[in-house]
Order: C-alpha cells, then sequence, then structure tokens
C-alpha cells in the first residue's frame, strides 16, 4: 500500500461524517467544524508533501480496478485544489463563527454549518474523482449544498439561489449526455483509461463539446457568467468567499483535467483558440463590469468572472507548444485566486459589517474596527494585481513567458489590459476607504478580531505563494499537464 | 431500438427548447427534467445495444433519477418561498425586499 | 420482437413525445404538471421495454410517484386562496448564444449517437459477479463496484432535506383539501400493504430487481399516503428524537462501510472477504430506511415542528 | 393449445371491449360524474377479465394470485379516487347533468 492513501480517505469522509454530526447535534456546530476544518488543513498539507517526495498516484476504491471499479487521483493539480478548499473552508467557517449574532429579527440561518460541511466534502470529492460519473454526483452534490448555502439570508437571494441552481443543473445535463456519449463509445469512465483509449473521431468530439459547455456553464465563464454576481454577491460573506474561490475552480479544474486527460489528442489550434478567445472576452468584460459597479461585494463577484478567463488562456498557449511554464502559470494562478478572492470577500464581510451598509461611497471615514480587514483587502489585491513576489505575480510572470516562447503576443496583451483593469476597479474599492464617507454618527459596533484575521492569514498566503513557487512548480510536475 | 434512440433525441429536443423559451419558473423545471430523461435514455439504450446487457448504465440510471428527485425537490422549495415573497409584496406595496447583501 | 414490439415502441414513444410537449408547452400549468406525471408512468414502460425492470420500478416510485407528488403540492401553493396564479416569470436571458449552438450540438450529437459502438461492460459485470457477494447485476454495480456512487447519492438526498429544511418552516399543517371518509381508510388499510412492498423489494433486491432504492421509494410514498389521508406529519426536527438519526442513517452507515475497509488495511469500500452478502443487505436496509424518511421530509416543504403541532394553526 | 389458454385468452380479448367503451365514455360522456361512472365500471371489469385471464394462461397459481392481488389494489385505488374526485366536484358546486 502507498503510504498515504489514508489522506484521501480522511478528507473525504470526514467533512461528511463531521456534516451528519453537526446536523444531529447543532450545538456542537462550531467546535466540530472548526476542528475538522483543523485536521482537514493538517491532513491536506501533509498529502501535498506526500506528492512533492513520491508524485501522484491513483487509489482504487472497494479493490475494483477500472474499467468496473471508481478509483481517487491524487497528483499534483488535486492536492493543490484540495489544499486551496481546506485553507478557505477553514477561513470562512472561523469567519461565521465570529460573526456578530444577528438581529432577532432576522432569519437564524440554523442549517448552516451542516450546510457548509456537506459543501466541503462535496469539493472534495470532487477534486479526488477519478470517474467521469462519480464527478457528476459530486457536481450536484456541490449545487446543492451551494443553493442552501446562497438561499440561507432569504429575501432576494432565494431568487438568486434559483437562478444557479437552473444554470447549474443545466450545466450537469450538459456534461452527463457527454458522458453518456464517452460511455457508448469507450465502454469506459475513468479518465486515465479513456486517456489511452481515446481517439480523434466524431463522437469524441461532441462528446468533448458537451462536457466543455456544461463546465463552462459552471465554472461562469462569459458568455455563461450571467448567473455569478447576483448569487456570489448576496449570499452571506463566508459563502460568497468558497463560491468564487472554490466552486468556479471546480469547474475550472475539471476543463483542465479533461482537456489535459482524455481530450488531449482532440486539443488543435482551433479549439484552443476558442477557448482562450472566451477566456479573454471574460478577462475584459467581466473587468469592465466590474469598474461600474457601485456595491463593493457585487465588484468583487464580477472580478471573479475576470480572473476565470485568465485560466482559459492555458489553451492556446499550451497548444502553440508552450506546455510547462502556461500550466504551471494558470494552476498558480487560480490558486493564488482562490486564496486571495476569499481573502476579499470575508475583508468586505468585516467592513461591510463594520459599516452597515456595502456601497462603495459609504464606506469611508471612521475606520475604527475595520483596519485588519482593509489591510487584508489591499494584500489580496496586490496578490490579484500581481505584484511581485505574491502568487498573482508568479502566476502572470509564468503565462507571460508562455506567450513570448510561442509567441502568442496577443495573449500577452490580454494579460496586461486585464491587470490594468484588476489594478483599476480594486483601487476603487482601497479609495473609498480613505475618502469621507457617510458618517452614521454613533459608535461602530463592536467586532471580532477574528473576522479580519482569517482574510488577513488568507490574503497573506497568497502573496506568501510567490516565495513558494519552486515548491509549486515541482508539485505541479506530477500533475496531467506535463504530457500536454 | 432506433426508435428509442429517436425519442432520446426528440425528448433532448423538446427539452431544450423547452428550458430556452418558457418563461414560468415551473414550467423550465418540466423542462429540465424531461432534459434529464433524455440523458437517462441513451444510457439505458446504450446498455440495450451492448452484448451481454449491461448493468452498468441501468445502475447510473438509478442513481440519476435519485439525484434528480433530490434536485427537483430542492428547486420547488425554493420555487414556493419565491413565489411566497412575491405574493407578499403583491398585497404589501409597503413590504419591500428583505435580506440582501451582507 | 416482432412486428407487434415494433408497432408498440413506435405509438409508445409517440406518446411519450406528446405528454413531453404538453408538459412543457400546455398553457394551463396544472395541465402541464400532469402530463409530466403521466410521462413518467409511461417511461416506465419503455424501461421495462427496453430491459431495464430496476430502472422502471424506480421510475414509477420515485420519477411519477415521488416527483408528482412534489409538483402538485408545489402547485397547490402557487396557486393563491384567491385561485389568483403567482406570476411567476423572469425576462428572457440572453439566449442568443445558446440557440445556434443548441442547434449545432443537436446536429452532431444525432450523428454520434448512430455511430455508437456501444461495447458495453457486461462481460466484465458478469465475471466480478461471484466476488461481489450478490447475484443481481444492478446491486452488484450499486453496492459494491461503484459503491462511492451511492453513498454520495444518499448523501445527496439527506443534503437536499438539510437544504430544504434551511429555507424555513414547513407549511403545517397540510390539511387535505376536501376530507373524504375513503381516504383515511384507504391510508389505514394500504399502509401494511406499502411495509410489506418495501420490504419483500428489498429482500429481492440482492438477486433479482428491487433492492433499496424501489424499496424506499415505496415505502415514502406510502408515508405520503399517510400525510394526505389526513395524518398530521409525524416527523420532527427536535435534537432529541430519534428523527435526525434515522434520516442520516443510511449516508452514517455507508461511510462506516467505506471507512472499515480502510481500517482494516485494505482499499475504502472494499468488505472483507465472505462477508460482502451480509454487509450488503445490512446496507440496503439501512439506505432503504433513509431513503424512505428523506423522500418524506422532502416532501413537507420545509423543517417540520420540533415538538409536535398543538391546534390546527393558520 | 391447451384447454386453460383457450379460456385465459378468451378472457382477455372479452375485456378489451370494457376498456374501449370506458375510454369513450370518458371522451364523450357529459359531465365529471358520468364520466368516472363509465371510466370505474368498465375499467374495472375489464383489468379483473384481462387479470384472471393472463393468470389462467400462466397455468401457476402463484402468478394467478399476484395477478388478482393487482387487481383488487386497483379496485381500491380506483374506488377511492373516484369518490375524491367526486366529492371535490360537488364540493366545487358541479351540478350533475340533468338536474
Amino acid at each position: 500500500m502507498i503510504p498515504g492513501t489514508a489522506g484521501p480517505v480522511v478528507l473525504f469522509s470526514l467533512p461528511l461524517a463531521a456534516a451528519i454530526v453537526v446536523f444531529i447535534r447543532p450545538r456542537w456546530s462550531v467546535p466540530v467544524t472548526l476542528g475538522t476544518g483543523a485536521v482537514l488543513l493538517a491532513v491536506a498539507l501533509w498529502l501535498v508533501g506526500v506528492v512533492l517526495q513520491q508524485g501522484g498516484w491513483r487509489q482504487d476504491i472497494g479493490g475494483w480496478t477500472a474499467p468496473l471499479g471508481i478509483g481517487w487521483n491524487v497528483d499534483g493539480l488535486s492536492a493543490t485544489m484540495l489544499l486551496l478548499n481546506a485553507a478557505v473552508g477553514l477561513a470562512g467557517a472561523a469567519f461565521h463563527a465570529a460573526r456578530p449574532a444577528p438581529p432577532a429579527t432576522a432569519r437564524d440561518p440554523r442549517f448552516f454549518w451542516p450546510l457548509w460541511l456537506f459543501l466541503w466534502g462535496g469539493l472534495n470529492a470532487l477534486f479526488l474523482a477519478a470517474d467521469l460519473f462519480n464527478v457528476y454526483v459530486a457536481l450536484e452534490f456541490v449545487s446543492i449544498a451551494s443553493v442552501g448555502l446562497i438561499g440561507l439570508v432569504g429575501g432576494s437571494a432565494q431568487a438568486a439561489a434559483w437562478r444557479y441552481l437552473l444554470a447549474t443543473l443545466l450545466g450537469s445535463t450538459i456534461y452527463l449526455l457527454g458522458v453518456a456519449l464517452l460511455y457508448g463509445r469507450y465502454a469506459a469512465l475513468d479518465l486515465a483509461l479513456l486517456a489511452e483509449g481515446v481517439e480523434p473521431d466524431l463522437v469524441t468530439a461532441v462528446a468533448a463539446a458537451l462536457m466543455t459547455l456544461g463546465l463552462l456553464l459552471k465554472a461562469a465563464i462569459f458568455p455563461l457568467h450571467f448567473w455569478l454576481p447576483a448569487a456570489h454577491g448576496r449570499a452571506p460573506p463566508a459563502v460568497s468567499a468558497v463560491l468564487s474561490a472554490v466552486v468556479i475552480a471546480a469547474g475550472y479544474y475539471l476543463l483542465v483535467r479533461l482537456w489535459f486527460g482524455p481530450f488531449a489528442p482532440l486539443l488543435g489550434t482551433g479549439v484552443a483558440t476558442l477557448l482562450g478567445l472566451l477566456g479573454a472576452a471574460a478577462v475584459l468584460w467581466g473587468g469592465l463590469l466590474a469598474l461600474m459597479q457601485r456595491h463593493l461585494k457585487m465588484l468583487i463577484a464580477y472580478s471573479t468572472v475576470s480572473q476565470f478567463g485568465y485560466g482559459l488562456l492555458v489553451f492556446p498557449l499550451v497548444a502553440a507548444g508552450a506546455a510547462h511554464p502556461a500550466w504551471a502559470g494558470a494552476v498558480m494562478l487560480v490558486l493564488a485566486h482562490g486564496l486571495a478572492k476569499a481573502a476579499l470577500f470575508l475583508a468586505a464581510g468585516a467592513i461591510i459589517l463594520r459599516h452597515g451598509i456595502g456601497r462603495l461611497e459609504a464606506l469611508g471615514g471612521d475606520q475604527r474596527g475595520a483596519v485588519v480587514a482593509w489591510v487584508a483587502f489591499a494584500v489580496a489585491s496586490a496578490s490579484l494585481v500581481g505584484l511581485p513576489p505574491t502568487g498573482g505575480f508568479v502566476g502572470k510572470w509564468w503565462l507571460a513567458q508562455a506567450a513570448l516562447a510561442s509567441g502568442g503576443y496577443f495573449w500577452l496583451a490580454v494579460l496586461m489590459l486585464g491587470t490594468a483593469f484588476t489594478a483599476a476597479y480594486l483601487w476603487r474599492a482601497l479609495q473609498a476607504a480613505v475618502e469621507p464617507g457617510w458618517e452614521s454618527g454613533g459608535e461602530p459596533p463592536t467586532l471580532s478580531p477574528a473576522l479580519g484575521l482569517g482574510a488577513l492569514l488568507l490574503a497573506l498566503s497568497a502573496a506568501a505563494l510567490g516565495l513558494a513557487a519552486p515548491l509549486i512548480a515541482r508539485l505541479l510536475d506530477a500533475g496531467p499537464g506535463v504530457s500536454g | 431500438m432506433t426508435v428509442y434512440l429517436s425519442l432520446a433525441g426528440v425528448l433532448f429536443l423538446i427539452g431544450l427548447h423547452g428550458f430556452f423559451t418558457a418563461r414560468n419558473l415551473l414550467r423550465r423545471l418540466l423542462a429540465l427534467n424531461v432534459l434529464t430523461t433524455a440523458v437517462f435514455l441513451l444510457f439505458v439504450v446504450m446498455a440495450r445495444l451492448a452484448e451481454p446487457l449491461d448493468a452498468v448504465p441501468h445502475a447510473i440510471v438509478l442513481t440519476g433519477i435519485v439525484v434528480t428527485v433530490s434536485t427537483t425537490a430542492v428547486a420547488l422549495a425554493l420555487l414556493v418561498r419565491i413565489a411566497g415573497r412575491m405574493r407578499d409584496e403583491d398585497t404589501d406595496p409597503a413590504a419591500g425586499p428583505r435580506g440582501g447583501a451582507g | 420482437m416482432g412486428t407487434a414490439g415494433v408497432i408498440f415502441d413506435g405509438l409508445l414513444a409517440l406518446a411519450l413525445v406528446w405528454l413531453a410537449w404538453q408538459a412543457t408547452r400546455a398553457a394551463d400549468l396544472f395541465h402541464a404538471v400532469v402530463s409530466f406525471i403521466v410521462f413518467g408512468l409511461l417511461m416506465a414502460l419503455a424501461w421495462v421495454r427496453l430491459e431495464a425492470p430496476d430502472i422502471a420500478l424506480a421510475e414509477a416510485a420515485i420519477g411519477a410517484g415521488a416527483t408528482g407528488a412534489l409538483l402538485l403540492s408545489a402547485l397547490d401553493r402557487l396557486v393563491t386562496r384567491e385561485g389568483r396564479r403567482t406570476v411567476l416569470y423572469e425576462p428572457g436571458a440572453a439566449w442568443g448564444f445558446w440557440i445556434p449552438a443548441g442547434a449545432a450540438l443537436l446536429g452532431a450529437l444525432t450523428l454520434a449517437a448512430w455511430k455508437l459502438p456501444a461495447p458495453g461492460l457486461g462481460d466484465e459485470v458478469l465475471a466480478s459477479l461471484g466476488a461481489s457477494g450478490v447475484d443481481h447485476p444492478v446491486t452488484a454495480v450499486l453496492l459494491n463496484f461503484r459503491a462511492l456512487d451511492t453513498l454520495l447519492e444518499i448523501g445527496v438526498l439527506l443534503l437536499a432535506a438539510v437544504t430544504i429544511w434551511s429555507l424555513g418552516r414547513a407549511p403545517s399543517p397540510l390539511v387535505p383539501v376536501m376530507p373524504s371518509p375513503a381516504l383515511p381508510a384507504l391510508g389505514r388499510l394500504l399502509f401494511p400493504v406499502f411495509v410489506l412492498v418495501a420490504a419483500y423489494l428489498l429482500w429481492r433486491g440482492s438477486h433479482a430487481p428491487g433492492g433499496a432504492f424501489p424499496a424506499g421509494a415505496v415505502l415514502g410514498a406510502g408515508a405520503i399516503l399517510m400525510l394526505l389521508a389526513g395524518a398530521r406529519p409525524w416527523i420532527r426536527s427536535s435534537e432529541h428524537g430519534p428523527w435526525r438519526w434515522i434520516l442520516s442513517l443510511g449516508l452514517a452507515m455507508l461511510l462506516a462501510a467505506g471507512i472499515a475497509g480502510t481500517v482494516m488495511g485494505q482499499a475504502f469500500f472494499q468488505y472483507p472477504p465472505g462477508t460482502a452478502g451480509p454487509l450488503i443487505l445490512l446496507l440496503e436496509v439501512a439506505a432503504g430506511l433513509s431513503i424512505a424518511l428523506l423522500l418524506f421530509a422532502l416532501y413537507l416543504r420545509g423543517e417540520p415542528c420540533e415538538h409536535g403541532y398543538r391546534g390546527s394553526g393558520p | 393449445m391447451s384447454t386453460a389458454q383457450w379460456i385465459g385468452g378468451l378472457m382477455v380479448l372479452a375485456g378489451i371491449p370494457f376498456f374501449l367503451l370506458g375510454t369513450l365514455g370518458l371522451l364523450r360522456f357529459p359531465d365529471v360524474y358520468t364520466r368516472l361512472h363509465a371510466l370505474a365500471k368498465a375499467d374495472n371489469v375489464g383489468l379483473g377479465l384481462v387479470c384472471i385471464g393472463l393468470g389462467i394462461q400462466s397455468a401457476s397459481v402463484t402468478l394467478l394470485l399476484k395477478l388478482v392481488l393487482i387487481w383488487v389494489l386497483m379496485l381500491i385505488a380506483s374506488a377511492t379516487a373516484a369518490g375524491l374526485i367526486a366529492r371535490t366536484a360537488l364540493a366545487r358546486g358541479l351540478r350533475p347533468w340533468g338536474t
């Protein structure tokens, strides 16, 4: 037995078991969730270490090998995503535990904790899954948990949750149709098995197109992003953080898995350019809309649409032959974006709690109680824009290297322009802090210092990613991109 | 089997068309269910075409049916809440949107 | 199959197409919902024709039965007391992208589906059936070869119930619109039959079509019928009662079975040699019980009362 | 062909007209109550004949009993459903045809 096979078992089972415990005994929610989160973070870190040492592996479930049985996939990419999920999950849980009790008139989100743990478990199941149908069930799991968490605050958030649910269900159905075609063609659902046998014929091409379409819808890639801003903008802060940082990344993660796994033979210049153009459009359109928002959380939500566009630039760059730096760059960006975006949403949550309102022009003036949150916001912004030495900088640097090496000057221009947009809209948000703002007069509400602290830790780790760049490059060598 | 393969195609078309043209939310949900049924039908037709009869798509569709009823139930519960809220606002113009961001 | 079979299949397909069209296009919502329920029932026939009796059972019980009850009760809530239908429209989104993309995909899809070789995994399933602990291939796939899918699926059901609870309280209590002396009598008469059929299906699952899902669905449908017949929803959301335990039982047992393999030094979900048969039966009982209760909980559309209903509130 | 097969086949054939007439009644009768009457009467007899006929043809007592059980359950269900529909119709103020 490979040392380390216990890791995925813990990462898969523990959140689900904890969700059951928290469902049965709500009063234990906070300690159980935080304890689970700490264990999961430790295990994810340990798993990253194991993968660094001995490379990735596949582990069968129930002792049945593919094609009959299903398995888990542990490699640099999945370990990275598991780590991101653990970090954001723990920080979000800490934020939610530390937030001031809601006023007696507001709806009491009684079921936040089980839903939170279910979402965590579903995402871990998704990142581990090596089987296309298992991925479908995990995707639905994540969708329902997300919908529940968005709808918790009631009111207009429930309408946003409904739109998200319909969009995501359509995405899964289209994805499942692609899976059906692949199964009919190859009688296999396992990623590795498919990667060996796939031939670039019509059935495979249609299946690839369907699955990509479904996942683009789930990852809210332009022009299928219409459902994202309302859902992410209206959810509670911790929920927005995990949705933007991890749930969207899950759709992107599957795209990468598929196109650098089974569908690699189909990744011609045409397909790659199309995906790249979608990414470019997402970067620019999302950036433009973020610039026009007047509500802090909506600004951050539109920024997610923009930032995932960078991820798609990996396809044309890899197709043009610059596999290594492009691939590592895109994953690095997703990771850095996840940490920074979660930090932004948590910081925004703290800031909005402090000021009682989320409109940009109201956030200035007296910042007592929100200083840590603003610092976190600034550090996370630095990473998102890509100032050295943050993770965002390294990711963009690698992507730029790939673009230069393969002569993709258009993609380089997109990268630059997107960075300018990012800087502009985040500057708008930061500027709001130092302007006069709307003085409410009364004493600011006393907030737990833990609120801003979680955001700060996430932001600092996004920044520190840049220092760990060599380590991450080595980790990703164990991923599926090497063959690309 | 051609009959059922064509049926899957036509049902998929009807579901897709319904999903995009229906403006009533409940109808859109029904269309989505028809769409899912079409996908299940494709799986089962493939199981029937395989020699010998293939049990894996059967298990997949069974799992899929349970997942679909769960998502449908969540969607309906959400729909009823949204409708209730709209009704409140209809009858009581003073009741603005509650909750909101934050 | 013969000519009669082909004619039957053709008529069935035509009826299904017409019903699907009605379900998505009929002007009256009630008409649409009823068309959809009949569509589900006829789909069960289609599954039988395609030699998938397990799916036929599940479709009749869950697809048509439980979904139908859910749809009808939701429809009931969407109609106001004054008979005015709540307008539930949303503005059309920018579908300009979808329509050409969908048409192009559909053309390619039809072409592709006709060329499928469909090799299938039938031989592999039969080869490993002996080691799976059960004789029925579908049960072997569900609870042994692909048990992880089943675990997540029960998880989805529980998660859906929690999500629905999180949306708010159940509208209480659900009084039948038209009290009839026949209905409670029918409920009392039929409930033992439901329990019997569920137990039979569960037992049958190890060697023939049946198993936890149809059994749970039949039991859940019986419970819903009792509710319609005027019984008070007896399920409570209280932390102290047994209900939360029973709702989580299926997922907890499957998780425990999975972890047990790892603890004993084997793969996740690997049953110890020789115990697969009884273990699968045990898991099916737990899963069936949870499925029945979860389907019932989904039907309540909200968190049930914590300590029981006092009087007949609004 | 054995006698049992002949008897069974004849019973199934005899059952079919009841379904046809029941459907005709559903389509052509003037109001809810008469339609219910046509459906319940015709379908119950028709189903009974078909079930017993098939049971006799199968030449297996267990199967015959199972088919009869199906018929009995259908009888109970259709009686209750018809009662509910008629009561609801009355409560909504639909007057029987001819009164």
